[in-house]
């Protein structure tokens, strides 16, 4: 008997809890040369902004021990060239899209989402990611995510321009003391769940010339090698939810997973949907690949449906 | 973009040449769709790798048939883990590949002279490409240039397949000592190209454009920036090129490449290893902006 | 010619800059099997505290990608069984002793660190590695080191404890927002330099039996995965200190070394030595085997001392 | 614990033995010193490899000297990427190997009869030290049990080493259906062994330490916790093990053990896949402490 995949997060039902995620996908059309889209339960754009933007310059990325380290840039069209094009497109394969927004200051984060509301493609878009793990400008540069009351002015900003049936999803960043105080901030200023994790700062020095390797100096770390600390993130917020510490909503899992098992460390920890990011580097059908594996998992051990085994490890402490 | 699949290849021959290592894969379904100038992005390391990157080649040949099904060649130059590893490899072991990728090298559409200039293993690509421009009536010359001798690929191939060949070396160990650049001038002249095609390193096809342009030739050069994922999701492998409309964007060398017009490639942002974003890029940061 | 490796880290004259990690090594006979220990510039001991601790029960360990998750719970002999048994070995054997040395309150620091000043093996110390990258009983576990003035208080009381000229070095965890307000607050205690990083806190969930897989539920992520995180922080601090944020302090770099390449990252970035910590479960020889490779990279590089390549890739900025 | 090399391993033959493979490496130094009981650690994976911890394996036998200078031979059981890993090299592939490591099996003063159990691949080092046992004048029987026959190992070359061999499985495949506890009794019994060796799982090894004690017998086991170094310097393989002053501490297997007295170790810690600190143990947590 096959096992019932489907989620629902916030408002969103979605067939299936695998995604893309946001800057490791790009818009849709490079992946659908491997896998119908359709088969993901949402796909994850890239981090779009208000105006077109160059990124950085490169190199741009260093491999890393069982990872990578990236310096994009947050390199994109801007929201309208977004729409016309990239919105259409998914629009148009059937795609369930989960929007990823970034801005330089909160209200570029509100603009961005205005915009999107407008658009003609928006009845294919399942939900927004807000991408606050991304630099502020008005406050040098540090990263919104690592501030509660910056991250909750963005929550706040965009659940004002979209409508109540959109979910929106804060992302949070684990370069921070106390993940579950941002948490909290977001939940409480209108997220409707939480995705887990961006990419922790990192950097390599390139050795033979003795400067540092990407374009950007410092860069964000992501791939396996990071995957015990996304778990470790889930786990955490999960446990302040069943603790009451902060409401219960849903969460999607994201950092370092390859294969189904690890998608299930990440379900069993708390999260109801899983990205696969770096991994598509490797493999560009991972996203559906891993749920094939994950359905898979879930049926050899008994389970009818995916969300019996979210968080589950909670119940199960050894 | 159509046409790319991913496939288990089974190694079915490895041998040295000069510095380098010529691989022969089976790889049903990649022949079939390929084009010279496009790449395979072949995964290393096998399955407990700690190298998750996909690392790049240009497809030297492909067979879509024969005893074994369709293989693909590829030349490759230890130079890291990944390379290392893939030279290590045996007959009969397995390797992930992804291909064709990226864009071919544009044929011209008349029976023109033409110019193919490889720098290191860099020419791989191009005795397929001399096929390819022979069949259409194109006089087709050679020009192969490397360090040292060691470091120069398929000589004797070229010879073959090309109705004229010249040979650079740094050190003059073989050939004419000096860059390829020195001898193209005359070989463009003498031939009356009206195409140069290149592939090696950077500074190698920003010399090869200007001399093409010099000369009244267009240049058609295959970059070799570093890649992520090969596929066009990742936004690593860009560069600054200027499109039809004039306006200079980074684009992604692994979808919109990795062949560009030599003269469309904002040389003037590379330097030292690093490329930066020209001012008058589209989106380009502003002063004190990201 | 050979390389000067020597290294002077605030008042230790140390031959080499290579060190074992704390609880990456034991106390010293192990390691001994393999390599003569008077070749490191010291050898660091595992962090010991005032009483016998047995540890957490098992899993203790969990491999992870390029990495591993270790959930020991400080386990050790207590201050006065290590003095007699381990640091007399240490003393009788030449090595030169970094003691490593924890506590679960801050007055329990101050314990261990005078009971090891009226120790007869004294003399084989050449600092003391204060690992305040552990938990405060007092502020609910809270880790020492994500709080600045946790952290100054517990520096501030072991810097009274011991002779001026016996450097302290605090050690650090990446798990904060801003690990400069952590460097700077440390300093100004008193702290003569900074060691950087220790684990990042980590978790794996065991995926055939659903529950977290070590017995301490979260635990320590270290190895190559996390290089990238302490070349950061190594370089973040650093560059604090170039701008004048903070006191020049030498820094002792640690995260994911294997290779004389790993170190020359951590060098360029900005660290005076450097610590080899899980590598050595691979190889027992790596502290001096990588030492070696580091030297001969620096020759190759032309360097006539390793103090000239400590922190270079701040002036080579591409 | 001294005498330990680390070495560089060429692979001079690997075979299947039912559901195992045997593998011999070359292994120059090793040999010399290792003793039944004792075991080796191996990196995974190669040059490019994401499992950085060795993985450790009981010595099946050594030769210190032969065609190819010392060699070691392990048994190995696929269950993860690296034990599959080593199943899946070639001769001529190399490995890097520490060795010999741990507390070998004690050997009695006199001349004792003995019963060796094993369990599954636990049964590796145990021909090996049923040798050592007679060539000192002991009785050695051997009692090999397993889920099935293919997990079985070394049955036939049991009935050329020891005076008597019994063999269980839980399935009834091979020998007496049950496990290996069903039979030991009897020969303990009949042998009147002194000394019963165990290799094999926890669950096992307990039982045979009940067994043995039961019948007078003193249990030496070998116990297989999770270790991350193999050397000692980590400690993650601790078990709780009573001391000869009556006290309990978080002993290292890899050091202190892998053979234990049976009665020394505190079964009554492990449930589950996990192993408690007892509440009596040296520096146990104290409630609400640590
Ligand atoms: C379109 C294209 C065609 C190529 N054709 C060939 C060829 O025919 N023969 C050949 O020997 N090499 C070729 N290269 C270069 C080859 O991809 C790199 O040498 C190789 O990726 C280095 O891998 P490594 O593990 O040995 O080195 P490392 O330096 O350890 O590689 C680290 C990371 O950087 C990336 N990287 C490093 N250098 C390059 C590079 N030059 N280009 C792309 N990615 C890089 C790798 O993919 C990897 O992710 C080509 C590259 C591109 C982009
Ligand atoms: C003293 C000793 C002797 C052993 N002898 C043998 C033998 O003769 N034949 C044999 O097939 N196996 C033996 N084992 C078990 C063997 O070490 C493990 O099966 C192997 O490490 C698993 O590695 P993996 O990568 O396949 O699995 P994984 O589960 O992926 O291993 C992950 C990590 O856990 C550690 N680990 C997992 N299981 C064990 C285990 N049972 N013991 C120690 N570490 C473990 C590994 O070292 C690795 O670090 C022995 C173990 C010990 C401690
Ligand atoms: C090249 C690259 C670009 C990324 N761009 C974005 C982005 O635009 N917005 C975003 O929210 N996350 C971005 N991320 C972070 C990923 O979405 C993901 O959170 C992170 O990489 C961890 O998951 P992984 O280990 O599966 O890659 C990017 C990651 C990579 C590697
Ligand atoms: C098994 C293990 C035990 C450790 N115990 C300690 C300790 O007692 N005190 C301490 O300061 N750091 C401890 N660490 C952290 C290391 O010293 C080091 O800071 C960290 O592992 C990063 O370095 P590495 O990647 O080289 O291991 C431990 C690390 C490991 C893996
Ligand atoms: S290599 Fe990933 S987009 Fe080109
Ligand atoms: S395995 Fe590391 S101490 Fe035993």
């Amino acid at each position: 008997m096959a096992v019932d995949m489907s989620v629902d997060l916030g408002g969103a039902s979605l067939p299936s809890p695998m995604m893309t995620a946001s800057g490791c996908a790009a818009n849709g059309r490079e992946l659908a040369r491997f896998f119908d889209i359709r088969e993901l339960g949402a796909f994850v754009t890239k981090s779009v902004m208000a105006d077109p933007r160059s990124g950085r310059g490169t190199p741009r990325m260093a491999e890393t021990p069982s990872g990578m380290l990236n310096s994009i840039g947050l390199q994109g069209p801007g929201i309208s060239a977004f729409i016309d094009k990239d919105l259409a497109w998914l629009h148009q394969a059937g795609a369930r899209t989960l929007v990823s927004i970034a801005g330089n200051t909160s209200g570029e984060f509100a603009v961005v989402a205005a915009r999107l509301r407008e658009s003609a493609a928006f009845g294919s878009v399942v939900g927004v990611e807000v991408n606050i793990s991304c630099p502020n400008v008005a406050n040098r540069g540090l990263v919104f995510a690592c501030d509660p009351l910056a991250s909750a002015k963005v929550v706040a900003l965009v659940r004002e321009q979209l409508p109540r049936n959109i979910p929106i999803f804060a992302k949070l960043t684990p370069d921070v003391t106390d993940i579950v105080s941002i948490a909290q901030a977001a939940v409480k200023a209108g997220a409707d769940g939480l995705t887990m994790i961006n990419t922790l700062l990192g950097m390599v020095i390139d050795t033979d010339r003795l400067r540092p390797q990407v374009a950007g100096v410092t860069g964000g770390l992501s791939g396996p090698a990071v995957r015990p600390v996304a778990v470790r993130a889930v786990w955490q917020v999960k446990s302040a939810m069943r603790e009451g510490r902060l409401p219960t909503v849903p969460i999607i899992g994201v950092g370092g997973v390859r294969t189904g098992r690890d998608a299930l460390e990440l379900v069993a920890a708390g999260a109801s949907a899983v990205q696969v990011g770096t991994a598509t580097f490797n493999d560009p059908s991972a996203p559906v690949r891993v749920g094939r594996e994950l359905e898979n998992l879930l049926q050899d051990k008994g389970f009818g449906c995916l969300k019996d085994a979210v968080g589950i490890a909670h119940e199960r402490m050894a | 973009m159509s046409g790319v699949v991913q496939v288990t290849g089974e190694l079915i021959a490895t041998r040295r040449a000069g510095a380098y290592h010529h691989l022969t894969f089976v790889a049903p379904g990649l022949a079939e769709h390929a084009k010279p100038g496009q790449f395979v992005a072949l995964a290393v390391g096998g399955d407990t790798s700690s190298n998750l990157l996909r690392r790049c080649f240009s497809i030297h040949k492909v067979s879509p048939s024969g005893t074994y099904g369709g293989t693909v060649d590829v030349v490759i130059s230890p130079v890291g883990p990944g390379t290392e590893w893939l030279s290590g490899l045996r007959a009969h072991d397995e390797v992930d590949i992804v291909g064709p990728l990226g864009r071919a090298f544009p044929l011209p559409k008349e029976p023109v002279p033409c110019v193919l200039v490889g720098g290191g293993y860099g020419s791989a690509p191009l005795f397929w490409l001399a096929e390819a421009l022979r069949e259409r009536g194109c006089h087709v010359e050679l020009v192969l240039g490397a360090a040292t001798e060691s470091k120069l690929f398929g000589v004797v191939e070229a010879r073959r397949q090309a109705d004229g060949v010249s040979v650079t070396t740094d050190d003059g160990s073989a050939g004419t000592r000096g860059w390829v650049s020195d001898v193209l001038p005359e070989v463009i002249t003498r031939t009356g190209a009206a195409v140069v095609y290149g592939c090696g390193p950077m500074g190698m096809l920003k010399s090869i454009t200007d001399v093409a342009a010099a000369h009244g030739a267009v240049a058609q050069v295959a970059v070799e920036e570093s890649m992520a994922c090969g596929v066009g999701v990742c936004m690593t492998c860009v560069m600054p090129v200027t499109g039809n409309d004039g306006v200079t964007r980074m684009v992604r060398s692994c979808v919109e490449g990795p062949v560009f017009r030599g003269d469309r490639v904002r040389w003037d942002a590379f330097d030292d290893g690093v490329c930066r974003v020209p001012a008058d890029a589209l989106g380009a940061p502003n002063v004190g902006g990201h």
